[in-house]
């Protein structure tokens, strides 16, 4: 029944008309815009590859921020894919109280980027917050977390990581389509509760984990409440990733020529690795509901 | 040493329902152990009970003499087949297979070599690459036995593993589980075996022991023969057999020689007598084992009954006749051989029946106990 | 009728809505048939709406807008409507020349200024009291207060906080003083300070650190960086920094959060002796203008005009968008005691040295923002020494120039 | 550490301005909901009702077309064979990689031309049409992580395209389709740029823009009602992810079949 | 009109695996048709191809005189149940029986009437409340059959519907599904049912065809006592009866009168000698039933043949005998009241078993095709 061509399409009707409604105009505009240079306020004036051509070859500040982004999003996707993996897995065992964790979990990530945010991260990562003071009584050096250049990106990590919340949730949906037998089938076959976790949740959930991946690193690449808010992309523009340069040329120079070539640029980086894993997720992506298994 | 004892093993599921009252059961270590019992009566929760997947309600289950009942499943050395095969949808038959061995840090070369065997002694030796879901039925539950068998435990837990086999390939595996087992005991390595089935020939056949439960209780524990021949009560009688035994509510006539139904009088041997004493003129319940009903009198002894043809199934080896006799549905299990006129007529016909009446079992009205078994 | 309807957009905080509102409920009583509509939000985002809407041509009939934007939306002056056209609706008397000056773009006037803001020094003078130290009144005893400040109040503690922009701004005020001459050229886009001064300016800027007067910049930035305000630093608040050199206008923000055993007041402004210049960095804050494609033009000047020289306006309105340039509502607040002392010495501190002459005005492409994101960067290397004094005067000429150049 | 903030906030919603800048602990020297008052009422004309009145209005008609569409989207894309259906699976994985702050300028003078400013169509109309291809995506991914078993039988028993994906598909999703709902809940909620650029009339105004209405560059800002308030504001989506959270953790197939 | 009619029919799976090799069948019009095979000969492919559920690789396939290749599931009329069950985890039992009728729009008093009904002929009107989950294997199995039961299909594909349940419950589920059979014929709207089964008595009492399959191509299809009795080829008669016919290759004697393995030498009836004429001193298989050797001369013309005994299995009602005669195995099945001495004999003991020669099927050694049929 699923081979009738007519009715998948029309179930796909909406996203096309979505598509090309909204999205394809300013998509187009967008990558037109490229090729000018244009200040808002006059009308923008064709300057062929020139924006891209500056950006491969005078700019030095595109290449550190791109270093930046590459760097925080190596650091925080990982982490908190991880993170909010293991979490998920720990929050669904049915314990008492359970339901309080998951929601304490998730609170960060309903916070967004409020303001307590960006307090908070300076009572924890200042001088005399609550990292050092831990470091202080570990015998370790102080470290001047958001003035260092080197260890400045490790607080936007940080905040990054512990907003996991999203995926969490999403892992945890997830988990709730492993049956249950094979958790027992595997008890049996003697796995401990990692194992299980490693060899059968792991496994079985990889499209969502696959799902959480992309979806992450997309988001890492266009993080900026982060960088906005607690570090400025300072020090030294140790934390100036490519989002907030992007946002700068748009809206505070006002060069949305500069600005829309340096998002075609992070576009085709962000596609070029998607593509790359939707090529590798082949190898270990396993879809059940998929008609064919891996051969 | 590996024997199982339940002492007590209740279960109540979350939604209220108990499906264990109280089972008391020694399994003696290398014991093969057959569960029977009607679909729901609590078979796979108890199995699940002993392998530690369903926490236990009451009671105590010691395993090779170690109480268990809060050990988890991985250190109960146990090995199990579930009946819906709970195979690993991502991974292929070998490392199904492999998967256990893995866990346990098993050597690859034995690994290889192990699932080798089993897959062999399963005819799967051609599946090994593939995936579930590729599998026929009967495919993927030979897969499920594997993981059980290459594991080599102390305690197997076989749960309807041959359910989706035809007849010929059930036959062999039973042979070859039945083998595998005596190979173990004989190699000082026993394993003990609780095996539920649906099969009659698979419980006959490979149990040592046989358990039949009804609703959460046991009925009888036996050998598959004395099962057959002294079942405790009406249902084990009933369920033991098939065709199944004809179980009727009858009258015993007021000097308690004979039984009395739909204007027939069945003349009761000595022996049966004696017990009927007591209940003269009450009811008792009949039970007579369809081959103890013959279309010719080719037993001394056995008494004609007049009877109407209902209809006649040819299963080519044996004919299974039913007739009402006396108002009453009766079954017989008669060799085609000794049919006898039976074979010509149709529904309806009249014809007389030979009753086997020293093969007569008798059970209370009431309580279903068996009669003549009662000391 | 139809109700004519003007739109007016403004960015403020709790009590400038208030007032505004009021202001006016005001003035739609002595117009009937006039409604505005108004549109007002907090400062985070106004500018991305504003600059949507001037794209979408969708803004308001009226706006408020900060005086350095004019170079953006109007940098030849046809961005707002030329107010010169509505001459009769609006008192321009009430401004002085160069208010209305600062406000013109290629001969056109884009906007009436709401008020005039300068850099001042504000001291929390418990913190100097606790010290044993005087309020500085000179730049010596400026740098002179950083050691014993330190000793007294603990390490944590400097006399005066600043974020690097205010730093350098700071800074600048010196050399300003020294030479004469400010950093960029008020009406040319060039460098105007010679390489000597610029050399002063990197070494005042460092001495600043040097002599432990100010809040070292890597602390500072440990501690959140430049969109923390002051107020918002727990130093501040339990007055381990002793001042600030800040606008005028956010002097009653720098207040609100003080515990209650500081006291803050304000300095005189620090000027070294045969000072060439005030040093002083001023500008008008915010502008009113209107929309070149309003449907009522005269209406909104007439509006516009209310708002800020009104006495009745300026009543309600009061000290909401700082202290009025307009003449008369200035008098009206003044005559009304509305304006506390405070406030008015820092008023009167800096309107002396306007009237006198003494500041300059600035180049606008000074507050440009790529140009401040350029300033930044080199003090802020010079702030983590990652720099020489040298190197950076020579790339405050030359990388300076050149960008001054490309901003036009 | 995941709790600290809350704690904070509610703390500071007691505290005195110098208080809340110079304390890191939570624990306010008195308790007063002035401040909660002070901040309900607002300065603006409106009180919070009608802001979050107005989230509402936009929160919830965006849940519904946001389910609707995605979930036939993603059924299709994850089911149904059609011609091209590779090339728009990759094209909706495509739209959510391009920064959106570029996009901002000419969805702005798109929707200028559809006259649809200053209301909430922009802000609704478009995740009528799968526009939110992250919940697309996502809805895809978990359908193909579901076999095919039940709806075979679902086939079977006569049902059409959308019985199936109403009856048999709809459940087996609803974890999935419940963290939609409740993302699309508090990302609207705290969704800031979307209204700012549309909206113009206070009275229009969402949660997310009242909330920081007060907040001049200049002026004195009474934190602790700016505080209690966003606590306030907090409140809809922690409830409704508490409500909602036992939904996607008792997903239909839970613990399947076991027999 | 519900015939199906299968013509040429194929099927390779994605992975490139052809698992239905050109299939040729008719099913009438409110016919029962059995499918038995080996596990993986393509009985389940072959109703889902029926079904709908599994793509078509060539030929074509017609119900009711309709070619419905391209024809969805739906329109098919068919009700299907799943070897795996496939029940709707979200829905109660009650609503997996309603829910196809609720689709197609029947009244809610039809519904409650129907499922009702077919809750009640499964026994299991205390589970309408119960989720999937809750249910035991057996159980699960009835809640699959009932939902195909209520919608009154014009064809019934069963898919192992009865493999979980025990032997008591499956012989009244038989019954009941033949009684519904017969009833829904009588009441002139036949249903078509293609039946699959692993159950020999199943396969043998229910369908009024047998159609057997192996490797995804069919052996014979027909009545079954014709498929006992005059099966096609070695493996319908290996795989029709239980325990398995008795295949063994042996030689035939130069003259072609009788055949002998193992030092024995068996001659044959003058009926059976004609076949062998061609292929004296070569090679045939020899199929014998375990019914037609037995531990006493009962019958006449019985040749007696030495053996060992190797093990007995007691079934109650009959007795397996394994042996080795001529050092090839065989199996015999006897009546308890004629095993004669074999009673109390053990492993490795000697015994003459007598061989009904009339009795014996011979078959082709390289094609297996039965030489006795063959005209
Ligand atoms: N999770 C559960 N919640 C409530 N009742 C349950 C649950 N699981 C099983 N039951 C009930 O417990 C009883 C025993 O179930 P069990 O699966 O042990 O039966 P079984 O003997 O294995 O039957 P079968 O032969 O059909 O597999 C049944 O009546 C079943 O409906
Ligand atoms: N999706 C698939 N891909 C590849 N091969 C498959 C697939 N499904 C089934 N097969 C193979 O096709 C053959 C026929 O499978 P089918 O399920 O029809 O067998 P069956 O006759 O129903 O067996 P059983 O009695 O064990 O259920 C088997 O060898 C099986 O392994
Ligand atoms: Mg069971
Ligand atoms: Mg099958």
């Amino acid at each position: 029944m699923y081979e009738n061509r007519r009715i998948g399409f029309l179930f796909v009707l909406p996203f096309v008309l979505g598509v090309l409604g909204f999205k394809l105009f300013p998509f187009v505009m967008s990558f037109a815009l490229s090729f000018t240079q244009y200040d808002v306020f006059s009308p923008p004036e064709f300057i062929g590859l020139q924006n891209y051509v500056e950006l491969a070859t005078q700019d030095r500040m595109f290449r550190k921020s791109l270093g930046v982004t590459l760097l925080f999003v190596v650091l925080a996707v990982p982490l908190r894919v991880g993170f909010a993996l293991f979490i998920a897995h720990v929050l669904n065992f049915k314990l008492r109280g359970i339901n309080f964790f998951r929601s304490a979990f998730y609170l960060p990530s309903i916070l967004g980027g409020s303001i307590a945010v960006a307090v908070l991260w300076r009572f924890i990562f200042s001088q005399h917050g609550l990292v050092n003071s831990l470091l202080v009584r570990a015998g370790f050096e102080p470290i001047l977390w958001l003035a260092d250049e080197h260890y400045a990106i490790w607080t936007i990590v940080t905040l990054f990581t512990w907003q996991f919340g999203s995926s969490m949730v999403i892992f945890l949906a997830a988990l709730q389509n492993v049956p249950q037998s094979l958790y027992e089938a595997a008890e049996i076959d003697g796995a401990s509760k990692w194992q299980q976790f490693t060899r059968i949740t792991v496994p079985l959930i990889t499209p969502v984990i696959f799902f959480n991946l992309i979806m992450q690193m997309v988001h890492g690449f266009q993080e900026f409440n982060g960088p906005y808010m607690v570090t400025e992309g300072g020090p030294l523009h140790a934390t100036y990733v490519l989002s907030l340069y992007i946002y700068e040329e748009c809206f505070k120079y006002f060069n949305l020529g500069y600005g829309a070539a340096l998002s075609w640029v992070m576009f085709a980086l962000i596609g070029a690795l998607s593509a790359f894993s939707f090529w590798s997720s082949k190898y270990w992506v396993f879809y059940a509901g998929e008609k064919e298994a891996r051969q | 040493m590996a024997q199982l004892s339940l002492k007590k093993i209740e279960k109540t599921y979350p939604n209220g329902f108990k499906a264990v009252h109280g089972v008391d059961l020694e399994v003696r270590d290398g014991e093969f152990m057959v569960f029977v019992g009607p679909s729901g009566c609590a078979k796979s929760t108890l199995l699940r009970m002993v392998a530690g997947l369903e926490s236990i309600s009451g009671g105590e289950l010691a395993i090779g003499g170690r109480v268990v009942n809060q050990l988890p499943a991985k250190q109960r050395g146990i090995a199990m087949v579930f009946q819906n095969y709970a195979l690993y949808p991502h991974m292929t038959v070998f490392d199904n297979l492999a998967f256990g061995l893995k866990l346990a840090g098993t050597p690859r070369a034995e690994i290889q070599a192990r699932v080798g065997e089993a897959a062999k002694l399963l005819e799967m030796e051609h599946l090994l690459e593939r995936y579930p879901k590729q599998l026929s039925g009967g495919q993927a539950q030979r897969v499920a036995v594997g993981r059980a068998i290459v594991k080599r435990p102390g305690v197997f837990l076989f749960d309807e593993p041959l359910s989706n086999l035809d007849a010929k390939l059930r036959a062999s595996m039973r042979a070859r589980l039945t083998d595998l087992h005596r190979t173990l005991r004989e190699s000082g390595r026993p394993s003990t075996v609780v095996y539920v089935t649906h099969d009659q020939v698979e419980a006959m056949t490979m149990g040592e022991r046989i358990c039949v439960l009804k609703d959460g209780t046991i009925q009888q524990v036996d050998t598959p023969a004395v099962l057959y021949e002294r079942p405790a009560n009406a249902f084990v009688a009933g369920f033991i057999g098939s065709p199944e035994m004809n179980l009727h509510a009858v009258q015993v006539t007021t000097d308690g020689g004979a039984l009395s139904w739909g204007g027939l009088t069945l003349p009761l041997p000595v022996s049966r007598q004696a017990l009927l004493h007591s209940r003269a003129g009450r009811q008792v319940i009949l039970g007579l084992r369809p081959e103890h009903l013959g279309a010719l009198p080719t037993h001394a002894g056995a008494v004609p009954l007049p009877g109407t043809l209902r209809f006649v199934e040819n299963m080519g080896s044996e004919v299974f006749v039913h007739a009402d006799i006396g108002g009453l549905p009766f079954t017989a299990r008669i060799a085609p051989d000794v049919l006898g006129d039976l074979a010509g007529k149709n529904r309806g016909d009249g014809h007389v029946f030979h009753l086997q009446a020293a093969a007569l079992h008798l059970f209370d009205a009431d309580s279903g106990v068996n009669l003549c078994t009662l000391h | 009728a139809e109700p004519v309807t003007l739109r007016f957009l403004w960015w403020g905080g709790g009590d400038r809505h208030k007032r505004t509102l009021a202001a006016i409920a005001a003035f739609e009583a002595r117009n009937p048939g006039v409604r505005i509509r108004a549109e007002y939000m907090g400062s985070v985002g106004y500018l991305e709406k504003l600059t949507m809407q001037m794209v979408g041509g969708t803004e308001p009939d009226l706006m408020q807008i900060n005086w350095a934007w004019l170079n953006m939306f109007s940098r030849h002056g046809n961005g707002f409507l030329d107010l010169g056209t509505q001459r009769e609706a609006l008192a321009l008397d009430e401004f002085s020349d160069e208010d209305l000056r600062i406000c013109t773009v290629g001969g056109k006037l884009n906007g009436l200024p709401v008020s005039y803001t300068a850099r001042i020094f504000l001291w929390n003078s418990a913190s100097f009291g606790r010290a044993g130290l005087p309020v500085p009144t000179t730049w010596d005893e400026l740098f002179a207060a950083g050691e014993p400040f330190g000793r007294a109040l603990g390490e944590r503690a400097y006399p005066i906080d600043g974020e690097i922009y205010d730093m350098l701004l700071l800074a600048q005020a010196y050399v300003f003083q020294q030479h004469g001459s400010p950093y960029v050229h008020p009406s040319e886009p060039r460098v105007a300070m010679s390489a000597a001064a610029l050399l002063d300016w990197v070494k005042t800027y460092k001495r600043l650190f040097t002599s432990r007067a100010a809040t070292p910049v890597p602390y500072r930035a440990s501690l959140g960086g430049a969109e923390k305000p002051l107020e918002q630093q727990p130093d501040w608040v339990v007055g381990r920094w002793g001042g600030t050199y800040t606008w005028d206008t956010v002097l009653r923000s720098r207040l609100s959060t003080l515990d209650a055993q500081q006291k803050l007041d304000v300095g005189p402004f620090l000027t070294l002796p045969g000072a060439k210049n005030s040093g002083m960095f001023g500008r008008p804050t915010a502008l009113f203008a209107i929309s070149k494609r309003t449907r009522h033009p005269a209406l909104a000047a007439r509006f516009l005009n209310f708002l800020l020289a009104d006495p009745g306006a300026a009543r309600l309105l009061g000290l909401t968008r700082g202290v009025p340039s307009a003449a008369s509502a200035y008098r009206v607040l003044d005559e009304a005691r509305l304006l506390p002392a405070l406030e008015l010495k820092a008023y009167r501190q800096i309107a002396a040295q306007r009237e006198a002459g003494r500041i300059d005005l600035p180049s606008m492409r000074f507050e440009d923002a790529r140009f401040r994101r350029f300033l930044r960067e080199i003090f802020e290397l010079l702030g983590y020494d990652r720099i020489s004094e040298s190197d950076a005067a020579r790339r405050l000429m030359d990388d300076g120039n050149a960008l001054l150049a490309r901003i036009k | 550490m995941m709790l600290y903030p809350i704690l904070w906030l509610v703390g500071a919603s007691f505290k005195s301005n110098a208080e809340i800048f110079s304390e890191i602990g939570f624990w306010p020297s008195r308790f007063d909901i002035a401040a909660y008052v002070k901040g309900w009422k607002t300065s603006s004309e409106y009180t919070f009702a009608t802001y979050f009145l107005n989230s509402f209005l936009i929160v919830v008609p965006r849940i519904v077309v946001t389910v609707i569409s995605c979930v036939l989207v993603a059924y299709a894309f994850a089911r149904w064979e059609f011609p091209g259906r590779k090339f728009l699976f990759s094209v909706m994985v495509t739209t959510i990689m391009l920064p959106h702050i570029i996009l901002r300028i000419p969805q702005y003078l798109m929707f200028k031309e559809f006259g649809w400013l200053d209301g909430y169509l922009p802000l609704i109309v478009p995740s009528a049409f799968a526009t939110d291809t992250f919940f697309v995506f996502m809805l895809v991914q978990f359908l193909r992580a579901i076999p095919r078993d039940m709806e075979e039988a679902a086939i079977i028993d006569g049902c059409n395209p959308l019985q199936l994906l109403l009856y048999v598909i709809v459940p087996l999703l609803k974890p999935a389709i419940v963290s939609v709902i409740v993302f699309q809940f508090i990302w609207t909620m705290n969704d800031f740029m979307g209204p700012l650029i549309y909206l113009s009339s206070v009275e229009k105004y969402p949660v997310s823009l009242a909330l920081k209405m007060t907040m001049g560059a200049t002026e004195e800002v009474e934190w602790a009602s700016a505080i209690a308030i966003s606590v306030v504001a907090l409140i809809p989506s922690v409830a409704v992810f508490f409500a909602a959270q036992k939904h996607f953790i008792e997903g239909a197939t839970s613990s399947g079949i076991k027999g």
